[in-house]
């Protein structure tokens, strides 16, 4: 039987402005885990009463990594734990992204926080042609641990700070005109995901998504996660983000409004 | 160590413990089968169904509350059939009661639904009058006794199940509901559903749930269950099935205490999914302790 | 920094800020003394008044539960003439908005009360017809509308003052009410009051109140309360003054959101005595940061 | 104006089993403290509100000690505070006992926690005659503590680990029936206070007793902490536990049934 796990917090890092680098113990009981999946973790503090869903951003023998942006109470209290502090983390949860072995040609395109779950992922594309676009507001971040894996990555920041100078999307664009590509793997905020789901429509390029929804149980039974999604017969299937995705195909999700 | 005797009789209803898991925090079963052994759970209360699949409300479906939670599903659900052909069979391979959650809009989908599901193997119905999330219906009928009691008795004639209704704590008065559903031949009272409630981002000065407002569960409201269970218990002469914010086993001694014969376990599933055998067993621990050697000694037995 | 016009006029009463504290939660005003400023508050709620001294309740009268507390105090006090003589001249050196909270078991008892107090330099009334913690009168009036408009039309024809009605929220409905309260009279409404609940003490197998049951207030209500403030400001066109677990500024801006025309804090003040303060210039910073020029233009603008 | 004040924790030892002595930074805002008074903290943890009383047992000219016993989830968080993290304190409150210069043999009697508040009150009571007789159930703590400032102090146990076997009140009747005693000051459980109030009654001696009552606000504003103590005109006056106490005149309080 599956339980939730108690995992020592190993090291604790800001690697930027409100966003921490945090190692916590891999125990066996995380069994095999998939690039793309997350973990629920449980923040403590007064008043905190639902986990907070956390990919995974990297996995060595040893540890998990996660990327931690300060956004509210939980995610605070997390950025706030001292190397030896435990966490009380369900997981690994969700579906992962798909990597089909025949694919050749990868563009991986994160846009902030959401680049974290990307870097496990271009570790396990390993000897693919993989192009990294990132892109963030102002200071990036991670960018020399995805260059560790695949060289000259790509940033873009929103006030020119680093890199292009505007969103991420724009150099999606270029790179799908200008290559060949079998296959586009994108994790940020919703309004990125939008436009990636424009651009690979335009282009008629596969593509998978990683969307982000509001959770309470994390594994698929209270159904406040629900994304919408095209389906064949009906028209549109409503599943869970955090059982049936977080990582669905581009074709497929169906964006409120 | 003697065994503690777990098992209860809800007037007919027979679980081996009194831990059972609320509907619509537990899916089908299927999702907590990787976490918990059913066969060790008293009963499962399924995912509200309907007569029709329901899509269920617009995300935003869930904000944080201090200790609670905001729900706003809005009965999402595949519909009574589909349950009965694909979920119903796998739940019954497991040593454990299942309680079909019936929802309607009207007393006439009560009364279908149940009907229909007297055919089948469910082991209980949970007659749902208290859901805050579907627009007609729901929560009115669960507010006045005497739709309670219409409801009840209609439903009550169109079922050979045994019938559990649940109530809403959205009331003035609890007590009468209560009175109104045995009244119209419940064989069982469950309590609490949620409490309605709201959650505003202040950034975006709007609603955080696409519907505005929600179900407040989790120990936030726990003080009132155990008031509504203690009150509704004194008067009725059928079991009640105690729930609101149970997260240990300590929470659960107050609902026994209060009167509930068995209770049930919702928001607390979604922190520790193992956390409804965490409980059964501090129940048996607590009970060892106190000197009694079956829960039924600690039922109702409040000094008061 | 442009300053932020803080004031608000509730349908005739003049708040230098929205921020008022809660009755029964600020006694007299004097222990708060020593840690705010009086003057700096829009307006003080003294403790719940009857016509003749109150003992209270007996002890325990306090159980802390998950973000909450249920209290059982039970309307001690000193009675109205005491308050008239020895309290009312302390709290009017200050330069804050008086409000007497009264309570009676009948409707001549808040007659009286509201005569009495129409010949005194209190500010306002506020009639609390939602009090759990009397055995007579107390939470009946409350829940049905009927006689909420009876009392409250008695009442307003038998003082001068401008008149509160505070309501519980233990009832099925709570717009209705409100428009009671509206029809009989009422200048402003207040709200919630507590919910009711109890906590049971697993070792000593009772009630961990003496009376059993007490009044929830704090965080975990929170969700009700803004739903609450929410309907009734929809329904009614007197203004409501929104309260139930604000902790924060950013809780009492989810009260303005939801359309309340002032906030009273209760329960926050047990945990920072200085928290009204730290509140307002909380709703001022934000304010600012929103680009708003007064208060005023926040309350009711939920986009919604 | 006062306020609440943020207090670092200066050590934290186990003295007994689930007994901690804490030191907090003592700030300038705490002004002049009186024995017997008490301080409001904030334990943090999930879904705990209110604060937590807890007397002052003892003030250094940078510290202030205090006696924590591991009883609820409150306590035990503050027996887990880490020395540098902070306190959220109110106080000191209550009234503190009342010394009365002229008084020249005096008991000092204390059981279980209850003993911790009366530490600082034998340092201030220097020059008298004490007597100090100690309570526990096993294992005695504090004694070396007191010992300190009075010589000869009397340790009863409830199992006889330690000193008398048997109830200390008994050792209060022998005490005041053999020696000559101006007054009595109490802290313990109400069991025992009640006891002390009826020996005092029989030998007709004064005493102080300080009394335990739930509390919210702790100020004096909420009313949840009332007790019944006699009063001249009406017969019975409701006062408040937190403000107008916790230290009473024994022959004031009226216990509970
Ligand atoms: C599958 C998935 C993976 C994620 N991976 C990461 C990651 O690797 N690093 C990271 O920093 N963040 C990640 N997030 C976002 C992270 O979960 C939220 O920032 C976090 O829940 C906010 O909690 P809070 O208490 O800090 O904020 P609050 O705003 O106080 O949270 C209040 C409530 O809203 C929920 N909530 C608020 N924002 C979000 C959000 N963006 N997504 C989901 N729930 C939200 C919270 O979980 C909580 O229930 C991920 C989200 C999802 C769904
Ligand atoms: C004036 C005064 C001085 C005190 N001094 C000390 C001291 O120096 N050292 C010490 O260890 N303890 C002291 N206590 C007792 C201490 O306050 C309680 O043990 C503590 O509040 C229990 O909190 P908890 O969260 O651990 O227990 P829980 O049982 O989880 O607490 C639940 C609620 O009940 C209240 N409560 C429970 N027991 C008591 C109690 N005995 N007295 C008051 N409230 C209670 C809590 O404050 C809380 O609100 C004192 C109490 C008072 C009134
Ligand atoms: C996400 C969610 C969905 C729910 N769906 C249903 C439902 O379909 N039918 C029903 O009767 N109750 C439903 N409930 C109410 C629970 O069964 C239970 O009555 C309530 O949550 C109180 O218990 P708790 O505090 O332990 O969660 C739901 C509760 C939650 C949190
Ligand atoms: C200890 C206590 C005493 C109270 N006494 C009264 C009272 O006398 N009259 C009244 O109208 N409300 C009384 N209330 C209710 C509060 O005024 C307020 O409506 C309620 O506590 C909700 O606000 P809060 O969550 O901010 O405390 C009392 C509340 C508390 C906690
Ligand atoms: S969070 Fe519960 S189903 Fe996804
Ligand atoms: S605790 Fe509030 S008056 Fe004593």
């Amino acid at each position: 039987m599956k339980d939730r796990m108690f995992c020592k917090v190993l090291s604790n890092v800001e690697i930027a402005k409100d966003i921490h680098k945090l190692e916590i113990e891999r125990i066996d009981g995380f069994g095999e885990i998939k690039p793309g999946q997350f973990l629920h973790i449980k923040c403590g503090g007064e008043g905190l009463l639902l986990r907070r869903p956390i990919s995974i951003s990297y996995i060595e023998k040893d540890r998990i990594g996660l990327i931690i942006r300060r956004a509210g109470k939980g995610t605070k209290l997390l950025c706030d734990k001292k190397v030896g502090e435990t966490l009380d983390v369900l997981g690994p949860l969700g579906n992962g992204f798909s990597i089909d072995d025949e694919v050749e040609k990868v563009i991986v395109i994160g846009g902030g926080i959401g680049t974290a779950p990307l870097l496990e992922l271009v570790k396990s594309l390993k000897g693919k042609d993989i192009a990294v676009l990132l892109g963030y507001r102002d200071e990036p971040y991670l960018v020399d641990d995805f260059e560790q894996w695949v060289k000259g990555v790509k940033v873009a920041t929103e006030d020119g700070s680093f890199g292009y100078k505007g969103y991420v999307t724009d150099l999606l664009e270029e790179e799908i005109k200008n290559n060949r590509v079998d296959i586009i793997y994108a994790c940020g905020p919703e309004i990125m995901l939008k436009k990636v789901q424009d651009i690979c429509n335009r282009y008629k390029k596969k593509s998978q998504l990683s969307i982000e929804e509001r959770m309470a149980c994390g594994v698929g039974a209270c159904l406040v996660c629900t994304c919408k999604v095209k389906a064949e017969e009906k028209g549109v299937k409503y599943v869970r983000t955090c059982k049936d995705g977080p990582v669905f195909w581009g074709d497929e999700v169906m964006f409120h409004e | 160590m003697n065994k503690i005797d777990m098992s209860v009789d809800l007037n007919g209803l027979k679980l081996k413990n009194p831990i059972t898991v609320a509907s619509g925090t537990f899916g089908f079963g299927r999702e907590y089968a990787e976490y918990v052994d059913l066969n060790k759970i008293g009963g499962i209360m399924v995912k509200g169904l309907t007569l029709e699949e329901r899509q269920g409300n617009p995300m935003p479906r869930v904000v944080e509350t201090p200790m609670g939670m905001l729900n706003s599903v809005g009965l999402q659900n595949p519909g009574v059939e589909y349950f009965i052909k694909n979920e119903l069979p796998y739940l019954k391979q497991y040593d454990t009661k299942v309680i079909a959650n019936i929802n309607g809009n009207t007393i006439e989908d009560y009364c279908k639904m149940a009907e229909i599901l007297s055919n089948t193997s469910v082991d209980a119905l949970e007659m749902n009058i208290s859901c805050p999330n579907v627009k007609e219906g729901g929560v009115a009928f669960g507010t006045d006794p005497d739709m309670v009691y219409k409801v009840t008795k209609q439903v009550r004639e169109n079922c050979n199940k045994f019938l559990i209704v649940k109530l809403s704590p959205n009331v003035s008065d609890i007590k009468e509901i209560g009175m109104a559903a045995e009244k119209g031949g419940a064989d069982c009272i469950s309590l609490i559903n949620t409490l309605i409630g709201m959650g505003i981002d202040i950034e975006k000065q709007k609603p955080i749930l696409a519907r505005g407002i929600g179900g407040l569960s989790g120990p936030a409201v726990k003080p009132v269950a155990v008031r509504m269970v203690y009150e509704v218990s004194k008067v009725v002469d059928i079991p009640v099935i105690g729930m609101g914010g149970i997260m240990d086993y300590a929470d659960a001694v107050e609902f026994f205490l209060a009167g509930a014969g068995a209770i049930s376990i919702g928001t607390a599933n979604f922190i520790n999914p193992r956390v409804s055998m965490e409980i059964l067993k501090g129940l048996e621990d607590y009970l060892q302790r106190k000197g009694y050697s079956s829960i039924k000694e600690l039922i109702g037995q409040l000094k008061f």
